[in-house]
């Protein structure tokens, strides 16, 4: 048990923090279709921004400050990258996305020089407890239960309210979608307000553990928060989190394994397997094309 | 009808004859710059594989991230079969006793001699495609079931996979671990006496498997192709298998993606893992995007603009100091062709549409056009400046911005899914028609 | 007698509890023009979607020339769920996917029109002869199968002429009315050399006079390509007009087949489906 | 009343319509018949606002609908049942029942507008729990009608309401829109079934390529020889 | 077309002022090596401010500085070689990162510019590379020295080992550090790696716990470093972290400041010593990144002397050296008067080896990270 518990502990920690990023991809997919690959950047950005912040203010300001900030920017990207395209190819959106993660990346090592940044140590959340004779710090505890309780909210949301079935009529079908009365804009709006939320959030739990933010460093993590939200089956919020969790849990393990070469590559191998034998993730609806 | 092929084909043949005349001369001159080769030498290798991606994602509609996995695999089997034997112990320093111990070019050499080298060198090449091609078939039974986002995180997933594969140890001896493979035959040993070809190689090479891609796709399979794009269940009801006809089109994709990767790595002379990571899928993504999805001739001119950007021509942004005039004006010219051509296109693209409708485009084009080409100019005039922002980033920040506007205002891309060609015939067929139109109505 | 192109035998089609189609047999006979008519969901598209691969019956099989090309029986989930008769009677499956029975020589239309929507009528029509080439990839990368090649295109541009289309010969498919398009949708089926044409509902959109055309022609093609015929139809005028036998599906069962008189005054078909007054 | 004057609407450089000037006055309804491409599903994508006037105007009470939004434009009590069907594949058939009276809040009177739906269309109550993907083609046509009236919208447009639908069901649209008709809500229909339109229309217009070229009562244009003879098809009368 | 387009570079330095001579500087400005190539381009900077100018044939040159950034890739390394290639430098000066000078050899090579590597220290650099010199120790010799400190400071029998994978110069310092560690001192050790943008070193930390180890031995890029430190520190880990020459970095000392973990490196010099070149260098440079706040934030935020700095400065003065002696502006020239350089530089004494072209060190220093400052613990040389 002592053996484990450590491994799984990190394994909980990072799935949640990689739950929190993937439920940003999932909503966007779920609603434009779209991979949303400046999402991981995003993410990236929003530790800059508290490393920034909590160099001139005190952490009760700069915490809501940067998740504001991050929202704000989640926003922007919409509005200036995808919302111009809505009636464009699927692609060329695709490749507005990439183009933004691009943007975001080389503004971000512009501005830092490419170096890595010390992220601030925020009070409580990363003091050092003890939890069954392994020593970790308080986020990776914090983190599954902020993250579940997060998404049982987000989920009530979707489900009870009427903002919920808006978003899966515009999932389809923009134009039919107006034709009943919905305000298309702001529903992706709010869509990229939650996703933009949570990734902050996410970037708090996740830098708190790693000390350092350089432009590129969400890429990594970005990614593997899209595949827990294809894994998951991508459209599912629940699914997105499973899927976060699983590939936390599962990464933790191979390294404790000592495969740590393969660790990424398990990641997607599992992925590949999965879709495989179900090929729309976990939870994912199969569409059946009536001909 | 018969004569106007025959005439086509002869303009067609020249064409090429004096394209490969200008590159020898330009590779043997001493006052081309020697960024203009690295981008001639790069963009016709990211056009080979920004066009085998096209043959996938435009005309065959399957959506996979996979290709920077495939070049990876081209580049090692290229390199590792070409490394020569007396270099192999130092290359492989970390894995005693490594490599092959044999080399395909280097026996060929011996054998033949230079002409050995050339035959030894399209040897490995296609060993490079058909090793890519290999995999992709093997990793396409299961993927290419899946369904458009989730075959492009399969694909890019498999890409990823076949990169640590590849950095694994015990696989070492081959492929040397994480470190790099150098000292294979690369372009600059493409040399009769003192006349370098290191810049028509690759144009040969590239330009045989992309004419043998154009042919494919305007056979009957690449008709079936595109009706899989178009409908895939009105493509199976009409008789094509799919199952076969995505195989076939991923498995040749991820050939062509190989050989591009033998070239890439001939071309920078070292192959390492890392370099092949998912942002080199991205990168040939935007080039086919940007070129317009379905348009080979759209993917070779994204591919020069984008290795253009990228090498050389924003490079002065990166520099405090702006360099001397060293191959300056030569750049300068190039790039305000390239702006010039750029937003000429762009216009005639536009010309039928009302104004209202292209005022925005029209604008921007103009804006954007002016502020590069003053650029430019400011760039050719000033000898030695100190310019506020200009330092080491600010290229990528400018490049990913150009990138955007692009995107942004040319969804479908600059050509659309038309070809030059088309294009040029198309006016010519306008032509004729408003004259027989115009005989009509006498 | 002539002998039947095709012959449904106790086809059931269940979708969870959905008896979509419902022990079905039915023959079409050689040269014959059959229509299957019913009302908005007994199941008629999923006739044609079983017959022609696009689903595997929940069990059943389908003949065509005297072939067995379909069978089918409840196993899996299905097991359970299968409501059907006739369990038990089959133990083969045979499914091969929709491309494999257009090759056998059947080709359909869709109930929303399907065609390819960046290519030329010309070109759609030409892509649907791909089934019949003899050239593999190598040979025809390297125009090896230049003969042929010519040979399909003339076949195409032939058949473009016999459908009257050869006028609209380079337009954009799509972006035709959408008479023209049906009528391309046929053409691009019988490009794929059939002998059997389903039509799922051909006439849907047109007005009362480009039914009446279209009524005509398929008379014509029948004749023309020596083809057997079997449609889905509302427009009452059009089938009762062409067809040489009628088969009316209600709720997944066939509950009338004879020829258009004897449909007409066939009360069950009157409720259920016809109407009294029948002005459509 | 909705009053449209001198629209004119291009596809790229396609001209679909071309200077449309016509009246649907309140309480009325008018049908709009017209050949294939003739520009009739323009004019109510145009109306909507899916697609985007190059000149002229179109007045709803008053207001100007050209250059707002689609969902303004139902906010201000227009429904409209599109062309090929739209439903949203993957909702079940009552989901998409309520995405119709979307922009509505009297709960009660939804739930009263859902059934009196699945009465006209007791094949959609079979189905209830059915995603609208896999619906028949004529559930789905019925789905995408029944949709438009959960709106309880003043003013209602169909296009071509009776596509592939079975001749009983036909006449039971027909009956349909007479009834709501009768409750208050202005129709505008277009219909390739033109015989039928023009018995039940009030008032009606031709168009072709673009032009409005008659116009007149359902049973003036019915006798029309014209008419006859270019919409109505041998085998009437 | 390589060779010609040099020439033409250095014949017709076209300056305002005299004649120009350009030298490449060869660096990462971004990427896993951005830090470290930042100061490598300080050091070279400030040796030019002390040196701008040589006398060739009885003319006075004005140096030029033609910065690239390699990216610390090596794909992006090559389009960096030949940008300098293209602006006709007449030599080059780097890289930070034994990757991307390996890659870019045959580009210098064939162009016929000699390079002079700062602080790559793997052996491929200049082996089989006739243009490429160095003027610090090689991984053949950096490796093993850190591996007898282990046994010298520690005792250690048991070490774990962990690289990046896919990252060359950790990988092949680790496998000498190994093989001397294992094969001459009689240790054993456990070696794993951690794929590229890993940020949660947790497991990897545990992992060496759980296999007992002594020291550990982590030589990888300073990102991933400071990662790596301040998870063991906040995983309570006691064990000894040692490494190369890239941790001597302000990223590190902040890293391990505020936690009791031992942390130590090998370096090329020591920057506290009082007396020669070296304390000259030191108080120059400092006071020199003091007077601009742009160089002080390239070296990190602060003024502490990095030893690549150091290096960095000898390669340039190395450079200058070789010039003077081949009284030419023409690579080729240059490249054969690199083997009768002689001087007294900070890092040591450099004279050139023939046979390998880097230059001749036998000794090493080991640094600790200590609350935020480097104190110099010894000198270390390798056991016979
Ligand atoms: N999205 C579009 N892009 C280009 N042209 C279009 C588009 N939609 C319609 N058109 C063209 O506009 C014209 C009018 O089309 P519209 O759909 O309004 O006709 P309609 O009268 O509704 O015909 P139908 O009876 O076939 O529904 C046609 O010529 C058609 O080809
Ligand atoms: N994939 C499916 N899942 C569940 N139910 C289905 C599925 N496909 C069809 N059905 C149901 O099966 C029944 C038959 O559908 P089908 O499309 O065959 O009807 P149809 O006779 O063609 O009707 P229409 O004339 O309206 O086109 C319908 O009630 C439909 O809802
Ligand atoms: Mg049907
Ligand atoms: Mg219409």
């Amino acid at each position: 048990m002592s053996r484990i518990l450590p491994y799984l502990l990190s394994g909980i920690s990072v799935g949640g923090q990689y739950a929190l990023i993937s439920i940003g991809y999932t909503m966007v997919y779920g609603i434009l279709r779209l991979i949303n690959f400046a999402h991981g950047d995003i993410f990236t950005v929003a530790g800059l921004l508290m490393v920034y912040a909590a160099a001139t203010m005190p952490l009760y300001i700069s915490a809501p400050l940067v998740i504001i900030l991050t929202i704000i920017l989640g926003v922007l990207v919409e509005k200036v990258a995808y919302k111009p395209l809505r009636t464009a190819p699927r692609m060329s959106v695709m490749i507005s996305a990439i183009g933004m993660s691009y943007l975001l990346q080389n503004t971000m090592w512009y501005l830092t020089g490419g170096l890595a940044k010390k992220y601030p140590t925020l009070p409580w959340i990363s003091d050092k407890i003890n939890v069954g004779g392994t020593t970790t710090s308080r986020v990776t505890l914090i983190t599954p239960f902020l993250t579940v309780i997060l998404v049982i909210f987000l989920v009530m949301l979707i489900k009870k309210t009427k903002i919920g079935m808006a978003m899966r009529a515009a999932s389809r079908d923009f134009e039919t979608a107006q034709l009943m009365g919905v305000k298309v804009d702001s529903v992706v709006s709010f869509t990229f307000i939650v996703g933009s939320g949570l990734a902050a959030v996410g970037s708090m739990l996740y830098f708190t553990n790693y000390a350092t933010v350089t432009p590129v460093v969400g890429a990594m993590p970005g990614l593997k928060a899209f595949v827990a939200a294809v894994f998951g089956g991508i459209g599912s919020i629940p699914g997105a989190v499973i899927g976060g969790f699983i590939i936390g849990i599962c990464e933790s393990f191979i390294k404790g394994a000592s495969w740590t070469t393969f660790s990424d590559a398990f990641t997607f191998g599992l992925l590949i397997v999965i879709l495989g034998v179900k090929p729309t993730g976990l939870f994912g609806e199969s569409l059946t094309e009536k001909v | 009808m018969k004569k106007n092929n025959q005439r086509q084909g002869l303009i067609t043949a020249g064409i090429v004859i004096v394209l490969l005349a200008v590159l020898v001369l330009l590779d043997n001159a001493a006052w081309v710059p020697p960024m203009l080769l690295t981008v001639l030498r790069k963009g016709v290798i990211y056009a080979l594989v920004a066009v085998s991606m096209n043959l996938l994602n435009g005309f065959t509609g399957l959506f996979s991230l996979g290709q920077a996995g495939f070049m990876l695999l081209g580049a090692y089997s290229y390199a590792v079969l070409t490394i020569p034997v007396e270099n192999q112990t130092a290359i492989y320093q970390q894995f005693k006793n490594g490599g092959l111990h044999f080399s395909i070019t280097e026996s060929l050499t011996n054998v033949m001699g230079e002409f050995g080298t050339l035959i030894g060198v399209i040897i490995c090449l296609i060993i490079a495609g058909a090793v890519a091609a290999l995999f992709a078939y093997l990793i396409g039974l299961p993927v290419l079931r899946l369904k458009s986002d989730y075959l492009a995180i399969a694909t890019l997933g498999f890409a990823e996979i076949l990169r640590a594969l590849v950095q694994f140890e015990k696989l070492g001896p081959v492929t040397n671990g994480s470190n790099l493979l150098y000292g294979f035959t690369s372009f600059s040993n493409f040399q009769i006496g003192t006349l370098h070809l290191g810049t028509v190689m690759p144009f040969l090479f590239s330009g045989a498997c992309i004419w043998i891609v154009v042919l494919l796709i305007n056979s009957t399979y690449g008709r079936a192709f595109k009706a899989i794009r178009d409908d895939e269940v009105a493509a199976e009801a009409m008789g094509i298998n799919l199952a076969k006809h995505k195989r076939m089109s991923f498995v040749i994709s991820s050939f062509f993606a190989g050989i591009s990767g033998g070239l890439l790595a001939m071309y920078q002379a070292s192959v390492q893992a890392v370099t092949f990571k998912s942002a080199m899928t991205y990168e040939i993504l935007l080039i086919v995007v940007i070129g317009g999805i379905g348009s080979i001739t759209g993917s070779i001119l994204a591919s020069f603009l984008f290795v253009g950007c990228s090498e050389w021509w924003l490079r002065f942004l990166d520099n405090t100091t702006v360099v001397s005039l060293n191959g300056k004006i030569a750049s300068v010219i190039v790039i305000c062709v390239a702006i010039v051509g750029v937003v000429a296109l762009i216009f005639w693209r536009n010309r039928k549409k009302a104004f209202a409708d292209k005022r925005n485009t029209i604008f921007l084009t103009l804006i954007v056009g002016a502020v590069l080409l003053a650029g430019q100019i400011k760039f050719a005039i000033s000898s030695s400046l100190q310019l506020p922002l200009l330092r080491s980033g600010f290229r990528m920040v400018i490049f990913s911005i150009v990138i955007m506007i692009m995107v942004l205002f040319f969804s479908k891309g600059i050509m659309g899914d038309r070809e030059l060609p088309d294009l040029l015939q198309k006016r010519r067929n306008a032509k004729a028609a408003k004259a027989s139109k115009g005989g009509d109505a006498q | 007698m002539s002998k039947n192109v095709l012959k449904v035998e106790n086809a059931t089609m269940q979708f969870g509890g959905v008896v979509a189609v419902d022990n079905m047999n039915l023959e079409v006979n050689e040269g014959e023009i059959v229509s299957l008519i019913g009302p908005n969901g007994a199941g008629k598209t999923t006739a044609f979607n079983v017959i022609t691969g696009v689903y595997a019956p929940s069990n059943g099989c389908v003949w065509f020339e005297g072939d067995k090309i379909v069978e089918n029986y409840p196993h899996g989930k299905m097991q359970k769920l299968y409501k059907g008769q006739n369990n038990g009677k089959y133990s083969h499956i045979t499914a091969p996917t929709p491309d494999r029975i257009t090759k056998l020589g059947m080709a359909r239309t869709f109930q929303n029109i399907r065609l390819w929507k960046s290519q030329t009528v010309f070109e759609n029509v030409l892509i649907a002869k791909h089934l019949r080439t003899t050239s593999n990839l190598f040979s025809a990368t390297f125009r090896l199968n230049h003969a042929e090649e010519k040979r399909q295109r003339e076949e195409c541009d032939e058949l473009l002429r016999v459908m009257e289309l050869d006028g609209v010969r380079d337009e954009l498919a799509t972006s035709l009315p959408y008479g023209q398009q049906r009528r391309v949708e046929i053409a691009r089926a019988l490009a794929t050399q059939p002998k059997l044409l389903l039509l799922d509902e051909p006439a849907a959109g047109m007005n009362p006079q480009e039914t009446d055309e279209l009524t005509a022609f398929i008379g014509k093609i029948r004749d023309n390509f020596k083809l057997t015929v079997f449609l889905i139809e509302h427009h009452m005028d059009l089938v009762m007009d062409i067809s040489d036998r009628i088969y009316v599906l209600d709720f997944g069962k066939l509950i009338a087949s004879g020829t258009p008189e004897e449909i007409q005054n066939n009360q069950r078909v009157i409720d259920a489906y016809l109407g009294v007054s029948n002005d459509a | 009343m909705l009053k449209i004057e001198n629209l004119h609407v291009s596809y790229g450089g396609i001209r679909a319509l071309r200077g449309i000037s016509l009246e649907v006055p309140d309480g009325k309804i008018v049908t709009l018949i017209g050949a294939n491409g003739a520009g009739k599903s323009t004019m109510l994508r145009t109306i909507s606002g899916l697609v985007k006037a190059e000149s002229g105007s179109i007045k709803w009470n008053d207001k100007e609908l050209v250059g707002l939004s689609i969902d303004k434009v139902i906010a201000s009590g227009i429904a409209m049942a599109p062309e090929g069907r739209r439903v949203f594949s993957d909702m079940t058939v009552l989901e998409n029942l309520r995405m119709g009276a979307y922009l509505r809040n009297d709960k009660d009177g939804i739930e009263k507008d859902i059934q009196r739906v699945y009465e006209l269309f007791p094949r959609l109550k079979e189905r209830n729990w059915q995603l609208a993907g896999t619906l028949s083609g004529g559930e789905q046509q019925m789905l995408a009608v029944g949709r438009a009236l959960t709106s309880r919208p003043q003013l209602i447009m169909l296009d071509e309401p009776s596509l592939g639908l079975a001749p009983l069901v036909v006449q039971d649209i027909f009956a349909i829109i007479r009834e709501i008709n009768k409750t208050g809500t202005t129709v505008l229909l277009i219909e390739q079934n033109a015989n039928m339109a023009l018995k039940t229309a009030d008032l009606a217009y031709v168009l072709e390529t673009g032009n409005i070229t008659m116009s007149g009562t359902g049973a003036e244009l019915l006798v029309n020889e014209k008419v006859k003879e270019a919409y109505l098809g041998k085998h009437k009368n | 077309g390589e060779s010609g387009g040099a020439a033409a570079g250095s014949a017709g330095g076209k300056g305002s002022s005299g004649k120009t001579l350009k030298i490449g500087v060869f660096e990462p400005a971004s990427g896993d090596n951005g830090a470290g190539g930042k100061q490598e381009v300080l050091g070279i900077q400030y040796a030019q401010s002390l040196t701008p100018t040589v006398d060739i044939n009885g003319e006075t040159y004005n140096v030029e500085l033609k910065v690239v950034d390699n990216q610390s890739t090596t794909d992006k390394a090559v389009s960096a070689a030949q940008e300098l290639v293209s602006a006709g430098v007449s030599v080059v000066l780097g890289s930070y990162g034994s990757g991307c000078s390996i890659a870019a050899a045959p580009i210098f090579g064939s162009a016929q510019i000699p390079a002079v590597g700062c602080s790559c220290t793997n052996p491929a650099v200049t082996a089989a590379n006739p243009y490429y010199f160095r003027v610090c120790y090689i991984d053949p010799f950096q490796g093993p020295v850190m591996a007898n400190f282990a046994k010298d400071q520690f005792q250690a029998k048991k070490t774990y080992v962990l690289t990046m994978l896919g990252e060359d110069y950790g990988s092949n310092l680790a496998t000498f550090y190994e093989q001397e560690f294992k094969d001459k001192l009689g240790g054993e050790y456990k070696a794993e790696s951690f794929p590229e943008g890993t940020s949660d070193f947790s497991a990897y930390i545990q992992n060496a716990v759980a296999y007992g180890a002594d020291v550990i031995f982590a030589p990888s890029a300073t990102t991933y470093a400071s990662l790596i430190i301040s998870q063991a520190a906040k995983a309570g880990c006691k064990i000894p972290i040692l490494a190369g020459d890239t941790w001597e970095s302000s990223v590190i000392l902040d890293a391990q400041k505020g936690s009791d973990l031992q942390v130590f490196c090998s370096t090329f010099f020591d920057e506290n010593d009082k007396s020669g070149t070296a304390a000259t260098f030191v108080k120059g440079f400092k006071e020199w990144l003091n007077a601009d706040k742009q160089r002080l934030t390239d070296n990190g935020g602060n003024d502490i002397v990095a030893a690549v700095s150091a290096l960095s400065f000898d390669a340039y003065n190395t450079a200058i050296e070789a010039i003077k002696i081949a009284n030419s502006t023409k690579g080729s020239d240059i490249q054969q008067a690199m083997f009768k350089v002689d001087f007294d530089a900070v890092t040591g004494h450099i004279t050139i080896d023939p046979d390998t072209g880097d230059a001749n060190k036998g000794t090493a220093y080991i640094k600790q990270a200590d609350n935020g400052a480097f104190k110099f613990i010894k000198t270390q040389s390798v056991a016979e």
